[in-house]
């Protein structure tokens, strides 16, 4: 399993794959929100705002996953060295901040009309800009290393030492305010599951999110491996 | 175009933004692809 | 006392020096030769275990090593005296009487590391090397800066002192220490232009 | 070991009154806060925990950069970490040196500061226990934080932007305690959760940092 | 001098996104108020204008001490001292390449970070123009204090000792430009003074500093 | 071109150098000698106007003289080439096409400053003079960590360039250089202990 962790060979199985990723993350998108922006009914007590849980769910969810894919990442870096993991984990974080900052600027619309603010400070909206500044710091200090391994090292730690504590925060923040914000009813089990209209198209909405993110994932990876190879085929040039 | 009622600016401005951002970060990632491919296969060709 | 076989290192992702090898026996000194950026500096820091060797062995006793780079690691605002004392401790050992005599230093005792000119503040970079008595050690350019005079001391400590007591010692330089040891020159082991190993290896 | 943490508080004395300074910027940084919030004593009793905590972090803040900075900027790093010092003890001195200059200074001072905020009068008690529980953490963490950025030039907004984020449990814990505290409520559960913070950074950022500064020191 | 203004910019984009960290920190020290504080809106509204005033100072501040210190400690700054170049000039293009890459982006973040504080919504343009007005000053006022203490080590603490309370008068009156636009009244009176704060930094301290540059290299 | 005086020079607050005078025609060089610590630096930063003279005169055609010192001010982020680039801005100069040939630098012109060897460091700091056009140098220990090649290159630019076009050189150094230049030794000025002058003087 590890050889295709191999840059090269990266490089061979990614090219077919990417398109087909792309492709049905599009569709799968385009196939659930449109069915949830046109085709659902508005709930009786929210009104036409629940049309953003198509967005703000799935973003939420991709924002969380997103800094988890990077941990493994940084895991796997640290204990066999594969470059690919490491550049992976550098090519996912501006795309988790991207997904980071849809949950936070959906959720904050969909605030003013149900609790009649933008922004409070509660704990899960609060966790959110956490993970916010976590992703800048990482992704600050990749920019700002010039060697890059010297960087994935550096940044690998940094995750896992970031995880810890942002597990942490959220302990934290919740100890220091209530909140105001829904319980996790996602549950596949659970009765009070949210109703079928609205269920069926989120399933959609949430696997194009996810497709859509190891497409990106994907081709910022073969770019970060295209950059990594221009720069030792100058180093050797210089050298020459 | 379904009926938004009265929260037609928040629903709209919450696709606006995230279809924005998400459009964003696509086309920075395909901005730089291409540059990067375009740039190995000037060094690859000197070289 | 010190065995490189093979040894490949590298800097910035590429391989430097490809297939270095050479014995030190006990009491005997190595001088690395070649022009600048042939790697030597390298050589050193991977020998001291600062950086891992891209491939061969180093063997040497574990324990008795120490480095010394082109900075000098010295406190400005700590006296010659005390600079000494705190890499005796950090090493568990005590500082020789005559450590300041041997390398020109008595009438310095008292004074800042700050306010040394530039020779005497090398001059105390080495003497730390007399305090620490470890036997293995690797000196990358030890008399930048030093007039002929100082040269002449630090050869002789070395000489009479160091290798006198069994120790090894490798030293990078460009001038002539007056030593008489063995030189090896660099250049022949310079890495090919694709030579393999380096992180950068993977992308290449 | 402490070979290197007489040398470290001996330097931080000799460079011009290192005890002093983290202690004098903790004291402008309260004084600044009426300056910009308003003169009015009940919004500032309301804030003063707060207040003092994130005041207390940003004194520890401020001299993290050089922790690691100078002996690396001078070669000691390199010399250290070939020396029979282990690196994870140097790291746990280097902290605790810190702490020493700037957390243990801060603490003490702070009921002093407390005063000029209209501290509510029951929550010097746990204002003084909360910061001595605290504090080391914050020392720890910025140690950690410095090894990460010991390489690079213009490090201290990096290494700002770094531990901040890492300091937002042992914030909150610590103001949460003097909170409730004022308010006459337990805060022994904060408290708690905060000493478990201090320890748990005490008992494995030594091996992380230790393992960043090899990695830097390549 | 513009090559001077054109090294300095680029170094501080090179060395990984220089314009950005004074932002991220402005961010996090906004952020932590609150946690520090407690999550009550009406109190941290409130207190809005002079958190965001104190933050954007504690933001310039910190990158203060690297305006010199590197060109200090490489050589650089004796062989610009000896250069053609007016000391003068090279100490306000110095002040301009930190506010640039600090106080600009600030600025231009700040009402975004009034949001998350619930800053009153009629302050939004005083917040702005008084950090615009206000901020070169602070860089200004911020290169006097990093010139004074660029031979030291251990500069960064004292630096902000020496510069915090220089600081006072442009913070008093962007606070209260912004708390004053916040309650509906008229802030241009405070909005001016800091106007000619911000001049007369401008005209006197570019002196003030290369003499006291030129002492410090003697 | 270059007359200094009587000149005495202090450090620390006491005087190091007592009396210095001499000359240096267009197209001539200097050689300073003296062992660690006599007082070189402090001379020639005095010279250079980093600090003032206690005693004496110093005369030579103002906003000609440039000053290179143990460091090298080499920006580590920067490429060689806008290192370079930066200080012909600074003094309004042109890069002059050669340069980096001139100074064995044509290989490494985009490599950052921060990823050369001790020695190419101090080529490129070389290289500045070059850049700049400055008819009267100050330079200590210019050519410290050069191997010898490199010391020949730069003996070559000051004797054939610089010089050759009247320029004049004040060079303290502890090697040899293989210029045919007068040297001056230092020991004999060296202060008396309790010679006046240094700002210390009005307490003693
Ligand atoms: C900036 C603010 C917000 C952030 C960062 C945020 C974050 C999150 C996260 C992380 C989740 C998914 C986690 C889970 O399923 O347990 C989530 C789900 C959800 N959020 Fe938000 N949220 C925000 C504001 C809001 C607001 C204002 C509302 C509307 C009242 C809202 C309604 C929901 C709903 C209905 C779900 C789905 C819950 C479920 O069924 O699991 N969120 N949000
Ligand atoms: N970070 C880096 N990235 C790329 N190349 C580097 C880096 N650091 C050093 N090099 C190159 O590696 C080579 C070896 O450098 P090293 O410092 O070992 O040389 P050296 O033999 O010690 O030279 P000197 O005599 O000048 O000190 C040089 O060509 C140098 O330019
Ligand atoms: N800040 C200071 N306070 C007191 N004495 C000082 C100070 N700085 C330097 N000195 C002393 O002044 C003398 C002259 O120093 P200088 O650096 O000029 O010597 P130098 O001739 O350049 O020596 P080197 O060849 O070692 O570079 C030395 O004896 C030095 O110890
Ligand atoms: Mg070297
Ligand atoms: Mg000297």
């Amino acid at each position: 399993m590890w050889e295709y962790a191999n840059p090269k060979r990266f490089m061979g199985w990614t090219r077919p794959v990417l398109p087909w990723t792309f492709g049905l993350a599009g569709l799968c998108l385009a196939v659930g929100l449109i069915w949830g922006f046109f085709f659902t009914p508005d709930d009786f007590r929210q009104g036409s705002t629940v049309k953003i849980i198509y967005l703000h769910v799935p973003a939420a969810l991709m924002a969380i996953n997103a800094w988890i894919m990077m941990l493994v990442a940084s895991l796997i870096w640290v204990v066999r060295r594969h470059h690919v993991t490491a550049l992976a984990a550098r090519a996912a974080a501006p795309v988790g901040v991207v997904f980071t900052l849809i949950a936070l600027f959906t959720g904050g619309i969909w605030g003013q009309p149900m609790w009649g603010t933008y922004w409070a400070w509660d704990p899960r909206l609060t966790s959110f800009l956490i993970l916010f500044l976590f992703y800048l710091g990482y992704i600050a200090l990749w920019e700002a290393i010039e060697d890059p391994d010297t960087a994935a090292d550096l940044t690998s730690v940094l995750c896992m030492v970031g995880s810890v504590f942002a597990i942490l925060s959220r302990y934290a923040v919740l100890f220091w305010n209530q909140g105001l914000h829904q319980g996790a009813s996602l549950s596949l089990d659970k009765e009070e599951n949210v109703a079928d209209v609205f269920w069926f198209p989120l399933l959609v909405c949430i696997v194009g999110f996810v497709l859509l993110f190891i497409a990106l994932v994907l081709m910022r990876t073969r770019t970060e491996i295209r950059a990594r190879r221009i720069r030792a085929l100058e180093a050797r040039a210089r050298r020459a | 175009m379904p009926d938004l009622g009265q929260y037609a600016v928040e629903v709209l401005a919450a696709y606006g933004v995230s279809i924005l951002l998400l459009s964003a970060i696509i086309a920075i990632s395909w901005r730089r692809y291409v540059r990067v491919r375009a740039a190995l296969e000037a060094v690859e060709k000197n070289g | 006392m010190l065995t490189v076989t093979d040894l490949t290192c590298e800097r910035g992702g590429l391989p430097v020096l490809t297939g270095v090898s050479f014995d030190v026996a006990a009491g005997q000194a190595l001088i690395l030769r070649g022009p600048n950026g042939i790697g030597k500096t390298t050589l050193l820091r991977t020998l001291a275990g600062l950086q891992p060797a891209v491939a061969g062995h180093v063997t040497y006793p574990e324990d008795e090593s120490a480095y010394a780079s082109h900075a000098d690691g010295i406190k400005t605002a700590l006296s010659v005296t005390e600079n000494l004392r705190f890499w005796a401790d950090v090493y568990g050992a005590d500082l020789p009487r005559d450590i300041l005599e041997t390398f020109d230093l008595a009438d310095l005792a008292e004074r800042l590391g700050g306010t040394l000119s530039a020779g005497q503040k090398r001059r105390l970079g080495l003497a730390r090397l007399g305090v620490i008595g470890r036997k293995v050690l690797f000196l990358d350019e030890p008399t930048v800066s030093l007039d002929g005079f100082s040269v002449k001391l630090f050869a002789k400590w070395l000489q009479d002192t160091h290798l006198a007591r069994g120790g090894v010692a490798v030293i990078a330089t460009h001038i002539d220490l007056g030593l008489a040891a063995p030189e090896l020159d660099l250049t022949p082991f310079k890495s090919d232009v694709d030579a393999g190993g380096g992180t950068d290896e993977a992308f290449l | 070991m402490i070979a290197l943490l007489l040398r470290d508080l001996r330097l931080a004395v000799r460079a011009g009154g290192g005890f002093g300074l983290g202690l004098a910027f903790f004291l402008i940084v309260v004084v600044l806060v009426p300056f910009g919030v308003g003169p009015d004593t009940a919004v500032l009793s309301r804030i003063a925990p707060g207040n003092l905590w994130v005041a207390s972090l940003l004194a520890a803040l401020l001299s993290l950069d050089r922790i690691f900075a100078l002996d690396y900027e001078d070669g000691s790093l390199a010399l250290l970490a070939t020396s029979p010092l282990p690196l994870e003890g140097a790291a746990m001195m280097k902290a605790l040196a810190h702490w020493i200059t700037t957390g243990l200074p801060l603490t003490l001072a702070a009921p002093a500061l407390g005063f000029l905020l209209s501290l509510a009068p029951e929550a010097y008690a746990y204002l003084l226990l909360s910061l001595l529980i605290g504090t080391p953490a914050l020392s720890m963490i910025g140690t950690f934080g410095a090894a990460l950025t010991v390489g690079l030039r213009r490090g201290g907004l990096l290494l700002s932007l770094l531990v901040l984020p890492l300091y937002v449990p042992t914030l909150i814990f610590g103001a949460e305690a003097v909170r409730r505290g004022a308010d006459g409520l337990d805060p022994s559960g904060a408290l708690m959760l905060m000493g478990g913070i201090t320890a748990g950074c005490f008992a494995l950022l030594p091996f992380a940092t230790s393992a960043v500064l090899r990695v830097n020191l390549r």
